[in-house]
């Protein structure tokens, strides 16, 4: 009965993963320019990521009984690190990107960094 | 469990897509594209785990993600040199005038 | 005496010279007097080894022949016979004296006598190893030591151009002549089996080798070419008058005593076998060495630098020495021929045969290094003193004490040149002229003639200079003519600022010339001397009723001369030497057009073919030079496997029969494929980067697919390594990848066939199993291949669990770019499926430490390769930094003083 | 070299993260996958990191010792094992290193067992560690 459940819980889990990453690939093929892609492709890959570990986690768990601490630990540790890499890598590569005047798209409005918004 | 063997499909459908984006046009894409085609590996491999029933890849996932985050860095700091670069080729004309 | 002691004794003594130099360079330089009597013992060292060898076991005695290195047939075996120890103790009783020199000569310079030693050291040890040597490898190893040794002595002044190329003209010549001996020698060895002269002595005895073969004429003519260009006979004679660019110790004992004797010796080595049976051989030596005979005292008339005269005599020396040894060979030759035809020619035959080495040119060698070394050793003095160019000595004798003795000592020295009376060389002379009649005798045939009259020609040319040494030296100064010369060469010239020391160390300048000067009289005028002090070289018979049985007459006195043609022929030379000598004739300068021989092949290689050969391979362009490497690569290995394309061994088992691992199986490799085939398109620099990078991880991707986790680990982290590594490099290197895109067909053809090249290896590689070597573990199963018997004795043998038999272990990966990790992608198939039934954890013992079987392999069982691994990673990191370090320190690129640590000026208000 | 203070505060937290992760893996190297060999890589990656991110001179601060001489000390510990077991005389291998299989099993849950092999993989380590980090290093100062 209760690995049922969990199975459920795993395929649950894993169609969530499975859809944001499909988010973050498409995201990164349609947006217009530089900035909008990252947007996309940082955002749904960290929570895809997430939510594949926990199905994995869940998975392995109930498949055997061997050392579940350790899994668990990897699969935490994994989360956290995505949720500190992913936005420190993004944030990086758009100054980079801000740096060499990457191609912008017209329908921009503000440029901050130059002509701040005066409130 | 058939249901992984479609999942592992899903994660093929994206990988390609994200090729596409290595012909774009600015270096910053595709070092976007790299990144993220790197963090699609790690699901694959997730998956790939799940598959074989193996928890040895847990570790694996681990040490992608902290590799290809550092990837993106040092992409991040190539894309910024030119910057550099420029600048020394300014002070050459200082210097020449100068001399 | 055991042969093995005698063996290591004559070795000690070989290499007694070396150790002392060596061992010199550890006193500290401005005690002199300590590293003279250091290296002192060195020759002096040698000299008594060589003693205690001769008294004991003898002339000829037998040695043990050590193995040292028999797949290269070189071993130590000496030969200390008879022109093998006469020729170590010439090297190291002239050691003794040019040692002496050399402190005299350099005065208090402490750090060229420091310089100096180690260096003239190497040469003794080369020089006696040589004598000694038996085995043709040893023997060659021996002589490019001289060659070495001689190129570092030359080349004494390294500041001043002229010494150096000099140096750079002898080694060079020397080393073309030595590799023809050398490929001589092999040839020689290789076709008769003999590597060793007394070896070859014995089969040519027992008549084993014929020579009328040619590969025997080969050999002959490339040995010739060797002792040619060594002793500097005709074609090769230009590099001897250069190598006077060295300091005069150096002349004295390499140039004019020993080194340019080695070629000599070598054909004294070679001459009982080769002479005998080769037809070819008076043919090339007597005509050569009488041309340079008479060619070196010709030009030596002319020359006006005492040493240059000096060294064309010796050229022509050599030149008599060698053509010695080829009227040698017609009358051993003839001898043998003729069998008993009278009593005389018996008596020389037997004389002859009874010992290898003919007794003349032991004594033409012995009197020409009793006078050219004090001759050269003189020279050096006066050039010590005061200038080296004959017209300025004029009226040296007058000079003072000093100059008074050295130019006795120079005259007497000379006189022995002129090879008159009562001198040993007047002896050995005469003996070159009797061979010259006994030729002319037997054979008859009008070329004689020729060769007498160069005979004669040569003795004129040497009576002629001594007497214009004679003339210029002992000449009344005139007074006006004296001052002027006078002050400005006292000080201007003269080696250097030695300032000449009295009392012992001066005389050391001359008193060495004057003990061996006086060898040279000794023997001369009293036989029964020669007899006492060389006799026991020659056991078979004594020099002097040797010499006797030879002339044939009873004369006891000096006058030992045959009254018939050879008597004569020296009456004729010192006549004419002295009407030439001293008449003006032949007095303006000629040099020898052989001089520029070197320097304009020098210009020609370097300027006219060089850039030609160069443009041709340094296109300068990496691509290029990558590109022909990986086409070499490819077409080698077509060659290699010789069109059998068949041959590929495709693994057993069928590799993706499980449906989960066929799709993602396709993708990855699709994308692997994909990705590489895209490199050689893409433009631009950078982004070439990142497809490598897509390309290793798909790669990584596929060994996951294979459950091998811990190569996609390392294959990872290597890719990211690379990645970064690459950008940083980016960002240095300008940009110069040509935009055409002409190229890109060419990359992609090139890359595909180094991919299948490397997609065959590694299939190969991971399923070779050796019938004939089946990898065995521990009970005696033997195993399929690499992968199942690490599998087996890692650390629990696997063999403890059963291995479902279907399981496939020789997993094929395509190709995997990890360069450390390609022999172990089959057995992380093994390692995959280790792990991969996690019930039971497969702990493998005794084998290995650990049950991560890649691990185990990487460090237990291939501990040692991955040590040398590690070593050479070190290595090239080290290389790294010295190599950017040093470049950064010149600063040549123009260091912008205005930068920061931080970065760009935007960014600098957080940084 | 363009850093940010975002970047070095996300250093400040990975860096260290995977410092220990890498010696995770050492110390699991024999057992599961994982090893000296890679251990070292993610270790000089995360130093790489860090370096971009604070710059040479801090990382040369947090070295206990300078990377140069990560590789003599890896070099003589590799040699050291090698030796260690030749001394004493074990005729396993005369050049490769002995097997002191000592089978410490601390009775916890984990039956750890240290093997000679570690030392020599620790040596492993720190050449690994000290080659990339030492070039990357030199490279990039080569860039100011």
């Amino acid at each position: 009965m209760l690995n049922i459940i969990l199975d459920i819980l795993v395929i649950a889990f894993l169609i969530f993963g499975i859809f944001f990453m499909f988010v973050a690939a498409f995201g990164l093929l349609r947006l217009p320019d530089v900035y909008h892609r990252m947007h996309a492709a940082t955002k749904g890959v960290t929570l895809g990521i997430s939510g594949l570990m926990i199905a994995a986690a869940i998975h392995h768990a109930q498949a055997h009984d061997a050392n579940v601490v350790n899994i668990i630990a990897n699969v935490v540790l994994v989360i956290m690190f995505q949720f500190i890499a992913n936005p420190v890598g993004s944030h990086l590569l758009a100054k980079a990107a801000k740096l060499d005047n990457a191609p912008v798209w017209e329908g921009q409005i503000a440029d901050e960094e130059h002509n701040p918004v005066s409130e | 469990f058939t249901i992984d063997i479609c999942i592992v499909m899903i994660a093929v459908g994206m990988l390609m897509c994200v090729i596409r984006l290595l012909k774009s046009p600015h270096l910053a894409d595709r070092a976007l594209a790299s990144d993220t085609l790197g963090v699609e590996l790690i699901g694959m491999v997730i998956l790939l785990g799940m598959r074989f029933m193996t928890s040895a890849f847990i570790d694996g996932v681990l040490i992608l993600s902290l590799l290809s985050f550092a990837g993106t860095v040092a992409m991040a700091q190539y894309i910024a040199r030119p910057h550099l670069r420029h600048k020394q080729v300014k002070s050459n004309e200082k210097l020449e005038d100068l001399a | 005496m055991t042969p093995d002691s005698a063996t290591w004794l004559l070795m000690a003594a070989i290499f007694c010279p070396l150790i002392c130099g060596t061992v010199s360079l550890l006193i500290p330089r401005p005690f002199i007097l300590p590293r003279l009597l250091l290296i002192l013992c060195g020759p002096v060292g040698a000299l008594l080894m060589l003693g205690h060898f001769t008294f004991h076991s003898g002339v000829g005695g037998d040695t043990a022949f050590v193995e040292w290195m028999p797949l290269l047939h070189l071993n130590i075996a000496l030969n200390p016979d008879h022109l093998g120890l006469f020729f170590a103790y010439l090297v190291s009783g002239i050691g003794v004296c040019i040692v002496l020199y050399a402190r005299g000569y350099f005065g208090k310079d402490a750090d060229s006598l420091f310089r100096f030693y180690p260096y003239l050291m190497i040469f003794m040890t080369a020089m006696i190893g040589v004598a000694l040597s038996d085995n043709y490898m040893m023997l060659m190893m021996f002589w490019e030591m001289t060659s070495i040794s001689s190129f570092l002595l030359i080349g004494w002044e390294r500041d001043t151009p002229l010494s150096v190329r000099n140096a750079m003209q002898a080694f060079i010549v020397t080393g073309a002549g030595g590799l023809c001996m050398l490929a001589g020698l092999i040839f020689l060895g290789v076709h008769t089996g003999e590597w060793t002269i007394t070896g070859l002595l014995t089969a040519v005895q027992h008549g084993q080798i014929d020579f009328s073969a040619t590969p025997m004429k080969v050999c002959f003519v490339l040995l010739f070419l060797g002792a040619a260009t060594k002793s500097a006979q005709f074609p090769f004679q230009f590099w001897l008058p250069g190598a006077m660019a060295a300091p005069t110790p150096v002349s004295a004992y390499l140039h004019s005593a020993t080194m340019v004797k080695a070629g000599v010796f070598i054909t004294g080595r070679f001459w009982p076998i080769m002479a005998a049976n080769l037809e070819l051989w008076p043919m090339i030596i007597v005509p050569l060495g009488a041309f340079t005979m008479v060619y070196g005292a010709f030009v030596a008339l002319q020359k006006t630098d005492l040493k240059k005269i000096f060294a064309y005599t010796t050229v022509s020396q050599l030149g008599l020495l060698m053509c010695m040894y080829g009227l040698a060979a017609y009358k051993y030759g003839h001898g043998e021929a003729h069998g008993g035809e009278h009593a005389e020619a018996e008596g020389m035959a037997h004389a002859a045969a009874a010992a290898p080495n003919l007794i003349w040119d032991v004594t033409q060698i012995l009197n020409h290094a009793f006078y050219k070394a004090p001759l050269f050793i003189l020279a050096g003095a006066i050039g010590h003193i005061a200038t080296r160019e004959l017209p300025d000595l004029k009226g040296f004798y007058h000079k003072g004490g000093q100059a008074k003795i050295m130019t006795i000592v120079l005259l007497l020295a000379g006189y022995g040149l002129a090879a008159g009376p009562f001198t040993l060389s007047f002896t050995a002379k005469e003996f070159f002229f009797y061979q010259i009649a006994h030729a002319l005798e037997t054979t008859s045939n009008p070329m004689f003639w020729i060769l007498v009259a160069a005979g004669i020609a040569t003795g004129m040319f040497n009576v002629a200079i001594f007497i214009r040494l004679c003339t210029t030296m002992l000449a009344k100064p005139d007074e006006k003519h004296d001052e002027q010369h006078h002050d400005d060469h006292a000080h201007g010239h003269g080696h250097g600022e030695h300032e000449h020391e009295t009392g012992f160390y001066a005389a050391l300048l001359w008193i060495p010339g004057a003990i061996i000067v006086a060898f040279q009289y000794i023997c001369g005028m009293i036989p029964y001397a020669y007899d006492y002090l060389f006799g026991w070289l020659d056991p078979s018979k004594h020099f002097y009723d040797g010499f006797h049985t030879l002339m044939g007459n009873e004369l006891p006195l000096v006058w030992d001369a045959h009254l018939g043609l050879p008597l004569v022929m020296s009456l004729i030379a010192i006549g004419l030497g002295c009407a030439l000598g001293f008449g003006k004739f032949l007095r303006g300068t000629f040099n020898d057009p052989c001089d520029h021989l070197y320097p304009g092949f020098y210009t020609m290689t370097t300027k006219v073919v060089g850039p030609r050969a160069f443009g041709l391979v340094q296109r300068g362009h990496a691509g290029f030079y990558v590109g022909a490497v990986l086409v070499a690569m490819v077409a080698l290995f077509v060659w290699s496997i010789g069109g059998k394309f068949g041959s590929l061994v495709w693994p057993e088992g069928a590799v993706t029969e499980t449906f989960a691992q066929l799709l993602p199986g396709l993708l990855l490799c699709g994308m692997v494929c994909l990705t590489a085939l895209l490199l050689p398109v893409v433009m631009n620099r950078a982004s070439r980067v990142l497809i490598l990078g897509m390309c290793g991880f798909s790669v990584a991707g596929v060994y996951y697919l294979y459950k091998a986790p811990d190569l996609a680990l390392t294959q990872l982290s290597i890719e990211i390594v690379s990645i970064i590594l690459f950008l940083l490099v980016l960002s240095l290197v300008p940009d110069l990848t040509p935009k055409t895109r002409k190229a890109v067909p060419i990359r992609l053809v090139i890359s595909i066939c180094v991919g299948l090249v490397m997609f065959w290896l590694t299939l190969s590689s991971t399923n070779v199993n050796r019938p004939e070597m089946p990898y065995v573990n521990k009970d005696g199963q033997n195993l399929p291949n690499l992968g199942e018997y690490f599998l087996r004795n890692s650390h629990h043998g696997i063999d403890s669990m059963a291995v479902p038999e279907n399981q496939v272990y020789g997993g094929v990966v395509s190709k995997a770019i990890d360069p450390n990790e390609v022999h172990d992608n089959a057995l992380d198939e093994a390692v995959s499926h280790a792990t991969q039934d996690g019930e039971k954890s497969y702990l493998i013992h005794h084998g290995g430490g650990g049950n991560n079987v890649v691990n185990v392999i990487l460090v237990d069982f291939r501990g040692f390769d991955t040590m040398g691994e590690i070593t050479v990673l070190g290595l090239a990191a080290m290389g790294v930094w010295t190599l950017l370090r040093r470049r950064k320190k010149s600063g040549d690129y123009n260091d912008p003083s205005d930068f920061e640590d931080s970065g760009p000026e935007p960014l600098k208000a957080e940084g | 070299m363009c850093t940010s203070v975002i970047l070095k505060v996300g250093a400040r937290l990975i860096v260290p993260l995977s410092l220990v992760f890498a010696m995770y893996i050492y110390f699991k190297g024999h057992q599961t996958p994982g090893g000296g060999f890679v251990a070292g890589l993610v270790a000089s990656v995360a130093l790489i990191v860090h370096r971009m991110s604070f710059g040479s001179d801090s990382l040369r601060r947090m070295l206990p010792i300078s990377e140069r001489y990560f590789i003599a000390v890896g070099l003589t510990l590799a040699l050291g094992t090698g030796m260690g077991a030749y001394l004493q005389g074990l005729p396993f291998f005369t050049s490769a290193h002995g097997y002191l299989h000592l089978p410490t099993t601390i009775e916890h849950t984990y039956d750890f067992e240290w093997a000679s092999v570690m030392a020599f993989d620790l040596g492993v380590f720190l050449v690994v560690t000290g080659v990339v980090v030492g070039m990357i290093d030199v490279l990039s100062k080569e860039i100011q």
